[in-house]
């Protein structure tokens, strides 16, 4: 009797995509916004994106090492959030020690002790951020102009704060002083491309964020453009809302994620003491997303109605 | 040619139809058989026979008196040498027949056209023909030809979607018997008084649907569609969907929304049947993996040993190492070669070892691919999660009875999660759950 | 001997009032922006838990069953009013640095407890160690919470710079989202460090099968 | 000052009075009958109403405790105390037994069974239990991917060469094992049981040992060495009535495939 | 209405009363394990936090001022609490049952709950008017339901989250607390009333 059969349960085929591919794909959706930030802020902009990705790594590898668990630093997850971790930070020489900082709490407090990746309830990128921004405030807006002769200014929100205004084709491109990673919307757009052509994401998100900020930009007589492609809506809308862990699973939960932070942002940037709201306003929305799930289940194809409770 | 509707959710496999143009050999007959007495949903059948019996083609070797059960034919003639039992995969033992053949083939006098004169003379020989859904689920097709009083069914649907890779037997079915197919057709609309008749078709087999079209145009009463090639397109509940618009409500049956669908093997089957009386003892099923030397189309006995069948395909061309009852999305895997071929097998796959191993699975990233999915519009995450926490009251409120375990979650999922698993154990802690109230 | 000392060491590791018995937490997370708020807060909330024990374990043959619960409230709140009195007028910058959390040491539940558990079932003598115990664990507790987000949250301690001038300050240690984070942190550090010592169920006193006290919260 | 001291006694007086009053009033106006056992259980608590065990208050609680509906380990402010208060509290009414262990009724380890397939899929027993009945030759016996393992919540139970065994000091007969193992192959036994029939399959003679080397045959030499009638052999199994067993062991001596053991942690 | 609006909102989104102000932590870390609690303590918590307001408002400004006993206002405070808080429970307890087993059974929680005290000797702090006072304590009340709302949202999933060992429980909630408590910070300069 041959007893060397395997037997599981069906499906026995198995799609090509898994949790490393997926990583793979939104480093690459990355790379424009990696080397415009290089373009734009000359070398400190790689070094700190070396430094904070290699810090991530490490810390998961430690962590996973010293609590004896499976390794789980090659799956490439900690490198997206040092990339993103990177490009949020300002083009300034304290944020390497920033970016090693941020590392440390985005990987050990928000994802490893959460239970790592899948289990982690806040994006860790952007948990960091608020951190470093509430911890360090004056390091995390030390802003400077693009080009070789970098002088510290403001951004064009805080600058619009002042009646300042910048023009929109210099936003689009990215020829504004921001974050490293933040100010280009070209950059931003061609990863949201590449991440819709392979399916990673899908445009729930970042379609009802950003028409939400366009629409209260409107009401209130601003410009949604402006709105739209200042600050780190963008990087925001693609890259941090859509992470799928910390954003609603269904459809309908998608659209009222992104209105949500849509209408958080416009209220911080418009009413608030800060500046800019993305990184709030996400925040905010993952302490929102257990609430939205719970609400938005489906019903099922023929199923009956049901009481959600 | 209608427009058909789209299903929700579903995903895009591999085709794999390798056999797709290998005409149906014919195996001829093994020296035993062992045919269990359970082909279908339900209850299963009582051994007519005693070891030593004499029995010929055609004979009832196997009955019960539940209403959810089909008879048991012999296909050959021989001595039965004795009454063993099969491991099913569910754990259960089942009865079954073990014959060594003579090779004369004789045939049994019970075997002659049924005089059918009324609706229930029909529904009666559906039943003594022992036939049950071909497509893979086996649900005695006399149930569910049969509507409850005061239901009325106004379509007759025929699937020919054949949406699992690899299993192309439907396919050769319409095109070598596609007479066989309307005549059954017209046998059906004309016993149970239907009028409406559409025929589903995957649009990646375009001489089927030529075929198919060919004879939807004998009659206005007979449509076709060609659907877009989307897993589970065959699934019953989907197939309702696509061609009428109609929505099965969950825990109901296709009779209550007023539509019988049936297989067009099933369909072929029954115009044979009426014509020659011959109850359903072979089968057409598909030989194929990467294990196997020719992807193959064979009609075999029913009770006929996988590794007979995929020796008379032309044998293993590497050691296999997984072996698969149907397609490999839905179909059970067998830890040993000595199963016999059921009657709603179709196919019989030989995985080698590089098919055979799935991947290990890896904490889930809540990305919503399954639920995505999913066509019954489920959420298979929060099963995975609450089967591990024996949460049965979530499982109940997130209807997972719903559920048709037709794989796409598991298939798409990133993390390589064991989903349909979940579900199922998930099923059976309700189950278990709801008995205890 | 030894009894006595158990009383009294109980309260700071095995029985710490923060990581063990996470009692009073509004003031814990509230006030201990600084080393010296700490300090200040667990020195307030001592004294009222000394108080209250002494008197409630000399009334404790006095007040009715019935209505032990409201006299122990009446009690303890009388002690607060004295101590918001005494630091108004001898110590008002603590007390404005406290603010609203010295009334509310009435409701804080160490108090309540250690009466309700404990100065209400002993003798006076026992009852201070216990108070003692448990109001320099509370202090302890504090003033730690206090250092470490004074330290890394204004670079100094007892208002001394420790930063020297190159290490920055992370303003957010200072503001509640740091008060969680420490506490938070600190207790799985406690957990840790303590690991298996605590919190074990003895059955061994239980002749029957613990099923029925055991069955997992549905 | 003496005056202001009056004034403050007073008003604090006799806002407690009318308070006093009318709550007294009030209670037995508005009484609601309770269970004696909740009011008991009830007295054991702190009365904090901290609310850190989860419940609203201590009422709450001590209705879950009385119940049997929650842990009698959750009030974190009572300690060990409350714990041992309660433990007596809710075991009082119970009749004193004999202490009871679980033991496992299998000793087919991986060098005794084989497997019947390569499993993959989800390590459970009761996952691998639903396909064929699992992956062992022998279909009663153990599967070893630890269902009772993680049932147990004292550490009592360990996994070795493909079958669980229980550690019997920390057993406290919870039965959260018995109720998971998807074969029913852990029983209860009194603790002082140290013979065993370590099988639990009811198939006959050759079936048996194609399965497992140490299965039980059914060949009745047990029960014809017992000389108190402690062992029957009842559909194709051994099995030991401990109300007559005396350990004595002349069954084991017989046991021709080495089924029936003594017992060892 | 604006004043209204901005009160509410302000007190939920800027100036939490469990977040920010730390005000109310027991419960919010114990009865937010599960959700249907949360929503009983919380509705509880609103229910009693503005009678209070109104009750010892009137007690402070009737008869402390009046007999120059301001001094006294904790001790008064909280005997005019615990005792309002013991008559509501048993009244729904007697006359409103099915009130009292989705709300009542919260109430013991409340004495202890340093928020009701809190919101009270805010009032007087703020020199509120009688009013503004049970506008206050009402929106106190929602902000408390908010927080523990979100938390325990949270705090569900949490059970179903592989956490860190020595993190189970309490350590992680704190976590989690800390980041809904930075992420409220971005409110700051809203809604001033």
């Amino acid at each position: 009797m041959n007893k060397t059969l395997t037997v599981n349960s069906s499906p026995h085929i198995k799609d090509s995509i898994n949790t490393t591919n997926i990583m793979l794909d939104v480093i690459i959706a990355l790379i424009p916004a990696m080397i415009i930030s290089i373009y734009l802020f000359s070398y400190i902009a790689a070094v700190i994106i070396a430094v904070t990705v290699v810090s991530s790594v490490f810390f998961e590898w430690i962590y996973n090492l010293a609590t004896k668990q499976k390794q789980s630093a090659g799956d490439l997850s900690a490198v997206v959030t040092g990339i993103l971790l990177a490009l949020n930070l300002p083009p300034s020489a304290s944020s390497i020690w920033l970016g090693a900082v941020g590392s440390l709490i985005a990987i050990i407090i928000v994802k490893m002790i959460f239970g790592g990746i899948g289990h982690n309830i806040f994006n860790p990128a952007m948990a960091a951020r608020v951190f470093l921004t509430v911890a360090f405030s004056s390091q995390m807006t030390s802003w400077i102009s693009t080009g070789a002769d970098a002088v510290s200014t403001a951004t064009p929100l805080a600058m619009a704060g002042n009646g300042i205004v910048t023009s929109n084709l210099d936003l689009f491109l990215g020829n504004v002083p921001g974050c490293i990673g933040e100010t280009s919307a070209l950059a931003l757009l061609l990863g949201l491309a590449w991440l819709l052509i392979r399916k990673i994401i899908t445009l729930d998100i970042p379609l009802t964020y950003v028409a939400t900020v366009a629409v209260f930009a409107l009401l209130i007589g601003q410009d949604p453009l402006f709105h739209i492609l200042s600050g780190g809506l963008l990087i925001g809308a693609v890259f941090m809302a859509t992470d799928y862990v910390t954003s609603p699973m269904t459809r309908k939960g998608k659209i009222i994620f992104g209105f949500g932070l849509g209408i958080i942002t416009m209220g911080i940037r418009v009413y608030g003491n800060l500046p800019e709201g993305v990184s709030f306003a996400i925040l905010f929305m993952n302490v929102l997303v257990p609430l939205i799930d719970r609400y938005t289940i489906p019903r099922s194809f023929g199923g009956v109605k049901k009481k959600n409770a | 040619m209608k427009q058909y509707k789209y299903f929700k959710g579903g995903v895009k496999v591999p085709h794999y139809k390798n056999s797709e143009n290998a005409e149906t050999k014919i195996m001829p007959i093994p020296d035993i058989i062992e045919i269990p007495m359970l082909h279908h949903i339900g209850a299963p059948c009582v051994p007519l026979v005693k070891v030593g019996d004499y029995v010929m083609v055609g004979q009832k070797i196997g009955d019960s008196d539940k209403f959810i059960s089909s008879p048991v034919h012999t296909g050959v003639s021989g001595t039965v040498k004795k009454i063993s039992s099969v491991l099913f995969p569910n754990g259960m033992n089942v009865q079954s027949v073990v014959i060594e053949t003579d090779k004369k083939q004789e045939i049994h006098p019970d075997v002659k056209p049924p005089v059918i004169e009324s609706r229930e003379d029909f529904i009666k020989a559906i039943r003594e023909s022992g036939l049950v859904g071909l497509g893979g689920a086996g649900f005695p097709t006399n149930v569910k030809l049969n509507p409850p009083p005061g239901k009325t069914v106004d379509y007759l649907l025929i699937n020919g979607a054949e949406c699992e890779p690899y299993i192309t037997s439907d396919y050769r079915e319409t095109i070598e018997n596609s007479w066989n197919i309307i005549s059954g057709i017209n046998i059906i609309m004309e016993y149970l008084e239907i009028d409406k008749v559409i025929i589903g078709v995957e649009d990646n087999k375009p001489v089927s649907v030529d075929v198919l079209t060919d004879i939807a145009k004998t009659s206005d009463k007979i449509d076709i569609m060609s659907l877009k090639s989307k897993y589970p397109q065959g699934a019953e509940k989907m197939l309702i969907y696509a061609l009428t618009g109609r929505i099965v409500p969950a825990g109901k049956l296709p009779l209550d929304v007023g539509v019988i669908v049936l297989n067009v093997a099933s369909v072929s089957f029954i115009a044979e049947y009426i014509k020659t009386g011959m109850p359903l003892t072979k089968k057409r099923i598909t030989i194929d993996g990467g294990a196997v030397n020719t992807p193959s189309n064979i009609e075999v006995f029913v009770g006929t040993y996988i590794k007979e069948a995929i020796q008379f395909s032309g044998g293993f061309k590497e050691v296999p190492k997984k072996i698969l009852m149907g397609g490999p999305m839905m179909g059970v895997s067998q830890f040993n070669l000595d199963s016999p071929i059921l009657k709603q097998n179709n196919a019989i796959l030989a995985f080698n070892e590089k098919q055979s191993i799935l991947p290990e699975q890896t904490p889930c990233i809540k990305c919503g691919r399954c639920v995505r999915a999913c066509p019954m519009n489920l959420m298979p995450v929060y099963f995975d999660i609450y089967h591990q926490y024996k949460d049965v009251e979530q499982l109940e409120k997130l209807d997972i009875m719903s559920c048709i375990e037709c794989g796409s979650c598991s298939f798409v999922c990133p993390a390589n999660r064991y989903l349909v698993q979940s579900i199922r154990n998930g099923k059976a802690l309700v189950k278990a759950g709801g008995s205890k109230k | 001997m030894k009894k006595p000392w158990k009383e009294f060491t109980k309260g700071i590791i095995r029985e710490n009032p923060i990581f063990v018995l996470v009692l009073g937490m509004c003031p814990t997370l509230a006030v201990t922006t600084s080393a010296e708020n700490g300090l200040g807060m667990g020195a307030a909330a001592t004294v009222v838990l000394l108080g209250s024990n002494i008197v409630i374990a000399l009334l404790r043959k006095v007040i009715p069953d019935k209505i032990r619960i409201p006299a122990y409230i009446t009690i303890i709140a009388g002690f607060v009013t004295v101590i918001q009195l005494l630091l108004k007028a001898y110590l008002p910058d603590l007390d404005k640095a406290l603010g609203i959390f010295i009334p509310l040491i009435v409701v804080n539940c160490i108090i309540l407890a250690r009466a309700e558990m404990f100065a209400s079932k002993n003798n006076v003598g026992y009852s201070i160690l216990d108070a003692l115990g448990m109001g320099v664990g509370f202090t302890l507790a504090l003033l730690l919470i206090g250092s470490i987000r004074e330290i890394l949250g204004s670079g100094t301690i007892f208002g001394m710079d420790v930063s020297f001038g190159v290490i920055p300050q992370a303003t957010l240690f200072i503001l509640p989202a740091g008060g969680f984070l420490i506490l938070g942190l600190l207790m799985a550090l406690y957990n840790k460090l303590t690991k298996g010592k605590s919190q074990v169920v003895d059955c061994a006193t239980c002749p029957v099968p613990c099923h029925t006290v055991s069955k997992e919260v549905s | 000052m003496l005056q202001s001291i009056l004034t403050a006694i007073a008003a604090i007086g006799i806002i407690g009075l009318l308070f006093g009053v009318a709550l007294s009033i009030a209670s037995k106006v508005f009484a609601v009958k309770t269970d004696p056992k909740i009011e008991e259980v009830r007295g054991v608590l702190p009365g904090a109403n901290c609310g850190a065990c989860g419940y609203a208050g201590c009422d709450q609680y001590a209705e879950a405790v009385a119940k049997g509906d929650a842990l009698i380990t959750l009030c974190t402010v009572g300690g060990q105390k409350v714990i041992n208060d309660l433990s007596v509290v809710m075991c009082v009414e119970a009749e004193e037994t004999t202490r009871q262990v679980a033991r496992v009724l299998c000793r087919g380890t991986f060098e005794k069974t084989e497997k019947e397939y390569a499993y993959t899929g989800i390590k459970t027993c009761t996952a691998v239990n639903a396909m064929y009945n699992g992956d062992s030759s022998c279909s009663f016996g153990c599967l070893g991917l630890g269902d009772c393992v993680n049932a147990c919540e004292y550490n009592a139970i360990n996994i070795s060469e493909g079958v669980a065994f229980i550690v019997e000091q920390n057993c406290v007969a919870c039965k959260k094992c018995v109720a998971a193992c998807p074969k029913n192959i852990i029983v209860m036994v009194p603790v002082t049981a140290r013979v065993t029939v370590a099988c639990r399959n009811t198939d006959l003679g050759k079936k048996v040992m194609d399965a497992c080397k140490v299965g039980c045959i059914a060949c009745k030499k047990c029960e014809k060495a017992c000389q108190f009638d402690a062992i029957k052999v009842n559909n194709g199994l051994a099995v030991i009535d401990y109300d007559k067993c005396t350990n004595c062991e002349d069954c084991v001596k017989v046991c021709p495939t080495k089924t029936i053991n003594i017992f060892v942690q | 209405m604006r004043q209204i609006l901005f009160v509410i909102l302000g007190t939920i989104l800027v100036e939490n009363f469990v977040l920010t102000k730390f005000l109310g932590i027991c419960p919010f870390l114990g009865v937010s394990k599960k959700m249907d609690s949360a929503l009983g303590m919380s509705g509880a918590v609103v229910f009693v936090m503005t009678f209070a307001s109104a009750v010892t408002w009137v007690v402070n400004e009737y008869v402390l001022v009046k007999f120059g006993l301001e001094y006294l206002q904790t001790i008064a405070f909280i005997l005019v609490i615990a005792s309002l808080v013991q008559f509501v429970e048993l009244i729904l307890k007697r006359f409103i049952k099915p009130l009292y087993n989705s709300l009542g059974i919260y109430l013991p929680l409340i004495t202890t709950n340093c928020a009701v005290l809190g919101v009270a000797l805010l009032n007087i702090q703020n020199s509120f008017s009688f009013g503004m006072a049970v506008l206050y304590g009402f929106s106190a009340g929602l902000s408390f339901m908010f927080a523990l709302i979100l938390f325990s949202g949270i705090r569900e999933k949490l059970e179903t989250c592989n956490v860190a060992k020595s993190f189970k429980g309490l350590p992680i909630a704190l976590v989690t607390a800390a980041f809904i408590a930075l992420s409220f910070m971005g409110f700051q300069g809203m809604f001033a009333f």
